[in-house]
């Protein structure tokens, strides 16, 4: 185990230089440089040429990445260009939101998705399993942007139940004081990936229903009910955790737009806006974090799978 | 040959919303390819003073635009490129996704590492990201959203794919025909992809789906195709800017039609999932 | 105490059981035998009202006095596990595999006693059926136990409220004879000691010889015969009850001698192959002569198919040289293989697999003649097809529109296709009943002394090794602790382990049967 | 909620997305110079001279600038400025011509790094800062200048610092004359720099607390939002009527909009394409108030792209290129009237004195026939794919082959709906004529980015026409010179257009104190035709609480809040 762990944490480790590779000379494959863009169209040829000296891009590109790699490791991210604060300290002031909203909307998602997905893999095939599965479908394809749009019109705008916005405090605190503005940001995150939960969860269980040890249960005289709750949901859970660790980047891309329309600055946003403005240390930046993320997600899943589900050791049929 | 595809269309046809799905496919198809020919509309020359005009008035059955486009023969075209990105990105992702994923699974060893840490890296790397570069650094067209989003969303039927393949390739049936003597092609082009094709079959339906949301997301995102060419998506999005002057006829019918497109592309594969499926008829 | 009276069972239009009636009494034991699909896990599961829902069943099921066919959910939960319990055929995946051992027993107890200390009944149970550490097993999880202790596990899990009758599926099919052996005393132990009625379903006539009192016999969802054990076994009435005991290989019946290996086909020198450091194949050697066939037997997990692997480079050796034909395979390209694989023909442990299930039967058969470009296909499968047996009808079906024993004539054909010089059998009939079985093995002898292939035979049923190899080899904990000619192996064990094997072995005569387990002790 | 806004004398203010203030010192330095941080950092220290356009003609504003107006030698070589008697710093010292010469010090010692430098301008056209008095100093130029010209476009940059405060070279080092010498004006300027590159510490830095402007930071977040309080110590003639003002920040319009319709903000704005919304948000109490921007908005064409370049040389292409924009049309139908038609290089909203007769009454009308004629009369044909060849080489003029076809790609930035929709327009009318136009779109840093003026061997002069104007593509100083647009040479004229005429024009209109000049230069570019003249939509479309008095909104897209009222 300990083998297999150090292997795969060095592949990790190989997986996130690959991707800081890529993303640096995808960036500088930018024709036209950052430098016009963010010194303003005001600004002077003397001004141009000095900025792009102090951020060595008159140097050749694989120097520029190793002067970025060396900064990399020793834990420097960089200067953004244009917002007056080193990347670190963007990314720790908003990594922690973007946290907040995701974690809850994948709680939500989940807490929903469970008892949907069970309930209709109890029911496979009929009426209420075809009803719950149109329904789910219908949230499925319903584009992210539309959803939230519809939220805040009839929620917050015409009912006003809710806030337009999603909480504004700096603090966590704060963000969790504010627990009413947090609704309608959360639902609208929780519905990108509400359906897919369920769904995955419907045939997860379905296929685990059919397993033999359901029958050994059956034959204890265990009720239906503790069957799902005791046995099948545990083995269908651990599957689905295990592919959380892959919908890192779907949940990432759904966080953008909940920021854009809840005024919500967090990581989807920084990273929306420095692509916007080619501010490259903030791009390369949250890449870095986000590819941490899901390489230590799929590592997570990896390891939790071999730890704790020896299912996947066996050959599936 | 007849045996198992009779049988699968049998199962397929047992599940109404299969059906259901493969109907509305069929309505989608020739409301935006045979549409056209039959309802003509001017949709490169705009006409401002003809903006926003509502559902029947002057002849347009469903209104106008902010730019005076035919709103019903927009969503024809519009629907041409939708449809033909979700279509051949999905077909795309899913064919790179399945020899990625088999060759790695079938390999074994450090070849499959190295191709999944490419995978992981892949995954890693967000997709939006790769959009905004491409965008930044060519139009975008159709043949580049199709090639940006396929190669965005080979990641996961890739993955699927090595677990199929790692699985069948300690199949007996496989090994037995290398003690025959056969090679790796064979293996793979003979045994395995054929075996996992219910899983590839299945895979294309949602990766289309998806990828017909894509664009729906990168036209909100202002990454789509430049006027006057239209998408669904982009259509939806231009509407949401005019949604507060009531103006419902711009949002309700592209979103609806994204909504059925990516239904019935879910219910086919839900029923296509049925079909391939050996234990199905047991249960 | 339990009793089935006139059970009808049909799945759309499969009769799976019909009529069935017979009566199992407190404290005894009664086997249910029969063919393969007879219906003889159809009609036990209905006594715990586990059938699914598609089963449409008529007649009465009376379990202790009640009828099960009437009672609600409620009342049949109370039922299970309480009063009936069941020990399921694949101990493999009938226990949760995410869920401990000792939690799996724990809820077992607790769904109908109200005992305060759950964790200790369950700790003794675990004693009870012979596991040593009972406290550490159950922290344990299933995947973490050998096939034998999770098939002590569930049965644990059976006895776990005193069940006034317990329904044995097949417990031990998958487990080799010493463990099979342990087994089969603690069930008698537990029927001693508690007087619990037990229904016994099994292929092994030796098994019912070893613990039934009584036997039923099952055919085609039929009840053809029942009676005490040693009636049914010795003198049996029903003509398929002559077949099926007929069709049972016993020890002792072998023939076939050996002769001096002067040109070997396959020669295996000092292999070792280790998984993460176990070494599941420990420097084994031998050699097989032309026209030989060589007995592989041991337990199961010994290392008998990876030695199999290793001789047609399916698995590379840590340590060892494998020589086909004069040959050392590791040196060889992937292209020198080829001829080489052109020579040798491979059976595998499971019939059902090595088929790919998107060919025909034809294109199976053809597969190793399209890989090495041989001419006249059609001709020759139509010949191989022949050659086992199976009509020309079979050609285009696909393997799953096959019965079990015909796949396997498929896979012997298949192997056959070239012509081969060596043939690897292995377990080439452990999947089938032992009607089906016998057929094979009669076409494999056949084929043999006709074609006069040499052959690995890897089987950890001593009877049929015995019936067909002129030199057998033992394996123990991946090492062969003994090897020689047929006769001497089998008439006169050298070795404690060879003799302990065949001990354990069960012979389908209850009297025989019992005086060798006296003997044994 | 909050259908009464202003409340206890707070005003906020919604800030439009991507444009969070994140600089405090009143040097900017590249890539700091967002308005929106000059507009907070000249609350807090007031400059030497201000011109603001709310009166409606742009004009000095001599209460929010810290000097009376400067007064000019006759040979316009010598500027005398007298700082006005009563403003102080915070900790109660007076402004003198100490504090301009620190910054004059800095300035000049440290040109290159600072945000407001360009080649031949200040410093380096001041030749010597002489010191009169406490109150009274002179800069000596190097040459005559427009005074008009030179007191908007130069004077307008000068910040008085408090040079007791802030002339040191380190957080805890004493205060001395380090500003005098080239080395100590180096550290000093990089001290401060470094100070406001703290942005978690604006709250608390006693530096930035030492301003002499009528508010002071009371809150100043990394997220962008800032609250500035009246600032009691304030001792001028421009004191707040407003306690507080709070700046707030916001993820995009859309968001912003959300926020408008609940009454969340005083002061806010609109997309035009909400305009429908007006009476829903007057209901709310709202006023809609467009805010009017001192700019142009224009399309380059690239003269020094290899193929297109030659094209674009001809006068006559470029008119007919003019004359198929239909102006009133976009300003219409596209800005819902939030934009004003613009004719030439001066801006034409609001109205002032600079402004030509030729540009007023617009020379080259909406007219696609007129356009078709003088593109056919000059040998090009409309071929069957719509689009115009050169058919007679001789008539198309220098450098243009047979065949060469009028197809050209345009860059033009994405995220505004009015955008995308007036370079549709733009594509659709010019099919008309018979140019076709490949649509691109990118955000507006790269647009500016791939827009470089440039050699036309250059890789990167490959480009054809850009558009980068959805909030005007140039704000003006108060003084619309062009020099730095459509002089030779001038880095920010993209398009490398180069006319020794225009040139001359130019010179003259800086350098000479009369508005002729000016007038000559408009009306000349009116007619060559530059780049192509496209509506100036307005700064923004403002929303503002009925109760919260703004007055009029600066087109030098400035602020004073000091002069809100609420009642
Ligand atoms: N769930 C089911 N659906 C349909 N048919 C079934 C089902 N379960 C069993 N059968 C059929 O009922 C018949 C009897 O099956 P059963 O499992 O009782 O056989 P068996 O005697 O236990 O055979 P084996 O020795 O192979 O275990 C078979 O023909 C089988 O195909
Ligand atoms: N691919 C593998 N990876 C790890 N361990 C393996 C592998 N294949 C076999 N083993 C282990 O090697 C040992 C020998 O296995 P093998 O399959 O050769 O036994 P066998 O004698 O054929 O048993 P059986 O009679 O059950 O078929 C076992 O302990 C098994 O768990
Ligand atoms: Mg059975
Ligand atoms: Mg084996």
């Amino acid at each position: 185990m300990a083998r297999f762990l150090f292997w795969r944490v060095v592949q990790a480790v190989a997986v996130i230089f690959v991707v800081t590779v890529v993303v640096f000379f995808l960036l500088h494959q930018i024709p036209g440089g950052p430098s016009r863009g963010i010194l303003g169209i005001q600004a002077t040829e003397d001004q141009i040429q000095a900025f792009d000296r102090e951020q060595g891009f008159d140097q050749p590109l694989p120097i520029q990445y190793l002067h970025y790699l060396g900064r990399l490791l020793q834990g420097d991210l960089g200067e953004s260009f244009q917002l007056n604060q080193s990347v670190g300290e963007l990314i720790t002031d908003r990594l922690p939101k973007t946290l907040i909203l995701t974690v809850l909307s994948t709680l939500v998602a989940l807490l929903l998705a469970i008892p949907l997905g069970v309930w209709q893999a109890v029911k496979r095939n009929r009426p209420t399993d075809y009803l719950l599965s149109a329904l789910t479908l219908l949230i499925y394809s319903t584009p992210v942007f539309l959803v939230g749009f519809i939220f805040i019109i009839v929620f917050a705008i015409n009912a006003a139940w809710f806030p337009v916005q999603a909480p504004q405090a700096d603090t966590i605190g704060g963000i969790f004081a504010d627990s009413q503005a947090l609704v309608l940001p959360v639902l609208t995150g929780a519905g990108v990936v509400l359906a897919v939960f369920a769904r995955y969860l419907r045939s997860s269980v379905v296929d685990n229903l059919d397993e033999d040890y359901v029958r050994t249960a059956r034959a204890k005289g265990a009720s239906e009910k503790r069957i799902i709750a005791r046995h099948v949901f545990k083995n269908s859970l651990t599957s689905l955790v295990a592919m959380l660790g892959y919908y890192l980047p779907v949940l990432f891309s759904g966080a953008l737009v909940t920021e854009k329309l809840f005024n919500y600055p967090g990581m989807g946003l920084l990273f929306w806006n420095a692509a916007q403005t080619s501010d490259f240390p903030i791009l390369l930046g949250v890449v870095l974090v986000l590819s941490v993320a899901t390489v230590t997600g799929s590592l997570l899943a990896d390891v939790a799978q071999a730890l704790i589900d020896p299912r996947t050791r066996r050959v599936k049929t | 040959m007849t045996g198992p595809t009779m049988r699968r269309l049998k199962v397929f046809r047992r599940n109404k919303l299969a059906v259901v799905g493969i109907s509305i496919l069929g309505l989608l198809i020739a409301f935006c390819f045979l549409g056209p020919l039959v309802y003509h509309t001017e949709q490169t020359l705009t006409s401002l003073e003809n903006s926003k005009l509502g559902p029947g008035v002057n002849g347009h059955p469903l209104g106008t635009d902010d730019l005076g486009y035919d709103l019903l023969g927009r969503l024809m075209l519009g629907g041409q490129t939708s449809l033909v990105i979700g279509l051949a990105a999905g077909v795309l992702a899913t064919m790179i996704g399945t020899l990625w994923g088999t060759i790695a699974g079938y390999a074994g060893g450090w070849v499959d590492a190295v191709m999944m840490r490419i995978v992981d890296a892949g995954i890693a790397i967000p997709a939006l990201f790769l959009l905004v570069v491409a965008a930044a650094i060519a139009t975008p067209s159709v043949s580049m959203l199709i090639l940006v989003i396929g190669l965005v969303s080979w990641l996961v039927p890739a993955r699927l794919m090595r677990a199929e393949s790692i699985a069948l390739r300690s199949r007996a049936y496989v090994e037995s025909m290398r003690v025959m003597g056969g090679g790796s092609v064979r293996a793979i082009g003979k045994h395995i992809i054929p075996n996992a094709i219910g899983t590839v079959i299945v895979n294309v339906t949602f990766q289309i789906a998806d990828a017909v949301l894509l664009v729906a997301y990168v036209s909100f995102l202002g990454l789509g195709i430049p006027p006057p060419a239209a998408n669904w998506g982009g259509t939806l999005s231009d509407g949401l800017t005019y949604a507060h002057d009531g103006a419902w006829w711009l949002i309700l019918p592209p979103g609806l039609l994204i909504v059925l497109t990516v239904c019935a592309f879910n219910f086919i594969g839900d029923g296509l999932r049925d079909a391939f499926d050996v234990k199905f008829e047991a249960r | 105490m339990l009793y089935y009276e006139h059970l009808s069972i049909t799945f759309g239009d499969v009769k799976a059981a019909n009529k069935v009636s017979f009566t199992v009494n407190p404290g005894e034991v009664v086997a249910v035998v029969g063919e393969s699909g007879s219906g003889k896990t159809v009609t036990a599961m209905s006594a715990m009202g586990l059938l699914p829902k598609r089963a449409k069943v008529t007649g009465k099921i009376m379990l202790g006095g009640r009828d099960v066919r009437h009672l609600d959910t409620k009342e049949l939960r109370e039922l299970r596990g309480n009063e009936i319990a069941m020990v399921f055929q694949e101990p493999m995946t009938a226990l949760n595999p995410v869920h401990t051992v000792g939690w799996q027993l724990i809820e077992a107890i607790e769904l109908h006693q109200d005992i305060p200390d759950a964790k200790k009944r369950a700790a003794e149970l675990l004693t009870l059926v012979g596991l040593d550490r009972p406290e550490q097993r159950l922290k344990q999880y299933p995947h973490e136990l050998s096939g034998g202790m999770r098939q002590r596990v569930m049965i644990a899990m059976a006895i776990a409220c005193d069940p006034k009758v317990i329904i044995a599926d097949e417990p031990t099919t998958a487990l080799d004879v010493t463990v099979q052996a342990e087994i089969l005393d603690l069930l008698r132990e537990l029927r001693n000691r508690l007087g619990t009625a037990i229904v016994l379903i099994t292929h092994s006539m030796g098994v019912v010889a070893d613990l039934a009192d009584r036997v039923v016999v099952m055919y085609r969802g039929e009840v053809v015969e029942q009676g005490g054990v040693e009636d049914v076994l010795l003198r049996p009435s029903h003509d398929y009850t002559n077949r099926l005991l007929k069709a049972v290989p016993r020890l002792g019946s072998g023939s076939r001698t050996a002769e001096e290996v002067t040109e070997p086909v396959l020669r295996i020198k000092n292999l070792v192959v280790s998984f993460g450091g176990q070494r599941a194949v420990d420097d084994v050697s031998f050699e097989i002569g032309k026209g030989e066939v060589l007995g592989l037997v041991g337990e199961s997990g010994s290392g008998k198919t990876t030695a199999g692997r290793c001789a047609v480079g399916l698995q590379k050796p840590t340590e060892g040289a494998v020589e086909l034909f004069g040959q050392d395979i590791a040196r060889l390209s992937t292209r020198k293989m080829r001829p080489i694989a052109a020579r040798i023909g491979m059976i595998f442990q499971d019939p059902a697999s090595s088929l790919d299930p998107r060919m025909t039967v034809a294109e199976c058969v053809a597969e190793p003649m399209v890989l090495h470009k041989a001419k006249n296909h059609k001709e020759r499968v139509a010949e191989l097809l022949d050659a086992v047996e199976l009509g020309s009808s079979t050609k285009d079906r696909y393997p799953h529109e096959l019965s079990g024993g015909q796949r396997q004539r498929v896979s012997i054909a298949r192997a056959l296709a070239l012509d081969p010089d060596l043939l690897i059998a292995d377990e080439p009939t452990s999947a089938l009943d032992v009607s089906v079985q016998a057929s094979i093995l009669e076409l494999f002898l056949d084929l043999q002394r006709r074609l006069k292939f040499s052959c690995l035979f890897i089987s950890h049923d001593l009877a049929v090794v015995d019936m067909l190899a002129n030199r057998v080899a033992v394996m123990h904990r991946g090492k062969i602790v003994e090897q020689g000619s047929r006769a001497d192996v089998f008439g006169n064990p050298q070795e404690d382990y060879t003799r302990r094997l065949l001990a354990a072995a069960p012979v389908p005569d209850p009297v025989e049967q019992r005086e060798r387990r006296v003997s044994r002790g | 909620s909050g259908q009464s806004g202003g409340q206890n004398g707070t005003v906020t203010f919604a800030l439009p997305p991507n444009a969070t203030p994140n600089w405090i010192l009143p040097l900017g330095i590249p890539g700091h110079l967002a308005s929106y941080n000059s507009s907070i950092y000249q609350l807090l220290f007031v400059p030497l001279v201000a011109y603001n356009g709310s009166s409606g003609t742009v004009a000095f504003d001599e209460k929010a600038s810290s000097a009376r107006k400067p007064e000019f030698s006759a040979d316009g070589k010598t500027v005398t400025v007298t700082l006005k008697d009563n403003l102080t710093w915070a900790d109660g010292s007076k402004l003198t011509t100490r504090d301009v010469e620190f910054w004059y010090n800095l300035v000049k010692y440290n040109k290159t790094k600072w945000g407001g430098y360009a080649k031949g301008r200040m410093p380096d056209n001041m030749v010597e800062f002489k010191t009169i008095d406490e109150k009274t100093f002179q800069f000596i130029l190097d040459k005559p200048y427009n005074p008009e010209w030179f007191t908007a476009v130069q004077l307008t940059n000068v910040r008085p610092m408090p040079q007791k405060v802030f002339d040191k070279t380190s957080a805890d080092g004493a205060i001395g004359d380090h500003d005098r010498t080239e080395a100590g004006a180096q550290q000093v300027f990089d001290f401060l720099v470094a100070q406001a590159k703290d942005l978690p510490t604006y709250q608390t830095n006693p530096l930035w607390k030492a301003g002499n402007g009528p508010f002071a930071v009371e809150e100043f977040t990394t997220g962008g939002q800032v609250t500035l309080v009246k600032n009691p110590k304030y001792t001028g003639d421009d004191a707040s009527k407003v306690n507080k003002v709070v700046f707030k920040p916001f993820t995009s319009a859309d968001a912003e909009f959300n926020v408008l319709q609940t009454g969340g903000v005083d002061y806010g704005y609109l997309a035009s394409a909400n305009l429908n919304q007006r009476s829903a948000l007057e209901s709310k109490g709202y006023q809609i108030q467009p805010w009017k921007g001192w700019a142009i908005t224009y399309i380059p064409y690239n003269f020094n792209n290899p193929q297109a370049g030659p094209i674009f040389k001809q006068l006559y292409v470029r008119q007919a290129i003019q004359h198929a924009v239909d102006q009133d049309s976009i300003v219409k139908n596209i800005w819902r009237d939030m934009a004003v038609a613009g004719y030439g290089p001066v801006p034409q909203d609001p109205a002032s004195p600079l402004l030509s007769d030729t540009q007023k009454t617009n020379p080259y009308p909406f007219d696609i026939a007129k356009a078709k004629t003088l593109l056919e009369s000059h040998g090009w044909t409309t071929g069957a794919d719509g689009v115009a060849a050169c058919g007679d080489p001789s008539r198309c003029g220098e450098g243009i082959p047979a065949g060469a076809q009028l197809k050209f790609t345009l860059l033009a930035e994405s995220g505004s709906k009015e955008t995308d929709n007036m370079m549709a327009e733009l594509k659709s009318s010019l099919s008309k004529i018979g140019v076709a136009l490949e649509l691109k779109q990118a955000p507006l840093n790269t647009v500016l980015g791939n827009s470089k003026a440039c050699q036309s061997t250059a890789p990167e002069c490959s480009w054809h026409m850009s558009f980068f104007g959805t909030q005007g593509s140039w704000y003006f100083n108060a003084y619309p010179s062009g020099e730095r647009i459509f002089g030779t040479g001038a880095t920010s004229n993209l398009g490398s257009y180069s006319d020794p005429k225009a040139d001359e024009l130019i010179g003259a209109s800086t350098s000479t104190a009369d508005h002729d000049s000016i007038k000559a230069y408009g009306d000349y570019l009116t007619k060559e035709l530059p780049v192509i003249w496209l509506p100036n939509p307005v700064y923004q479309v403002s929303a503002v609480k009925k109760n919260v008095n703004i007055g009029n909104q600066d087109p030098l897209a400035a602020m004073q809040p000091q002069r809100w009222t609420v009642s």
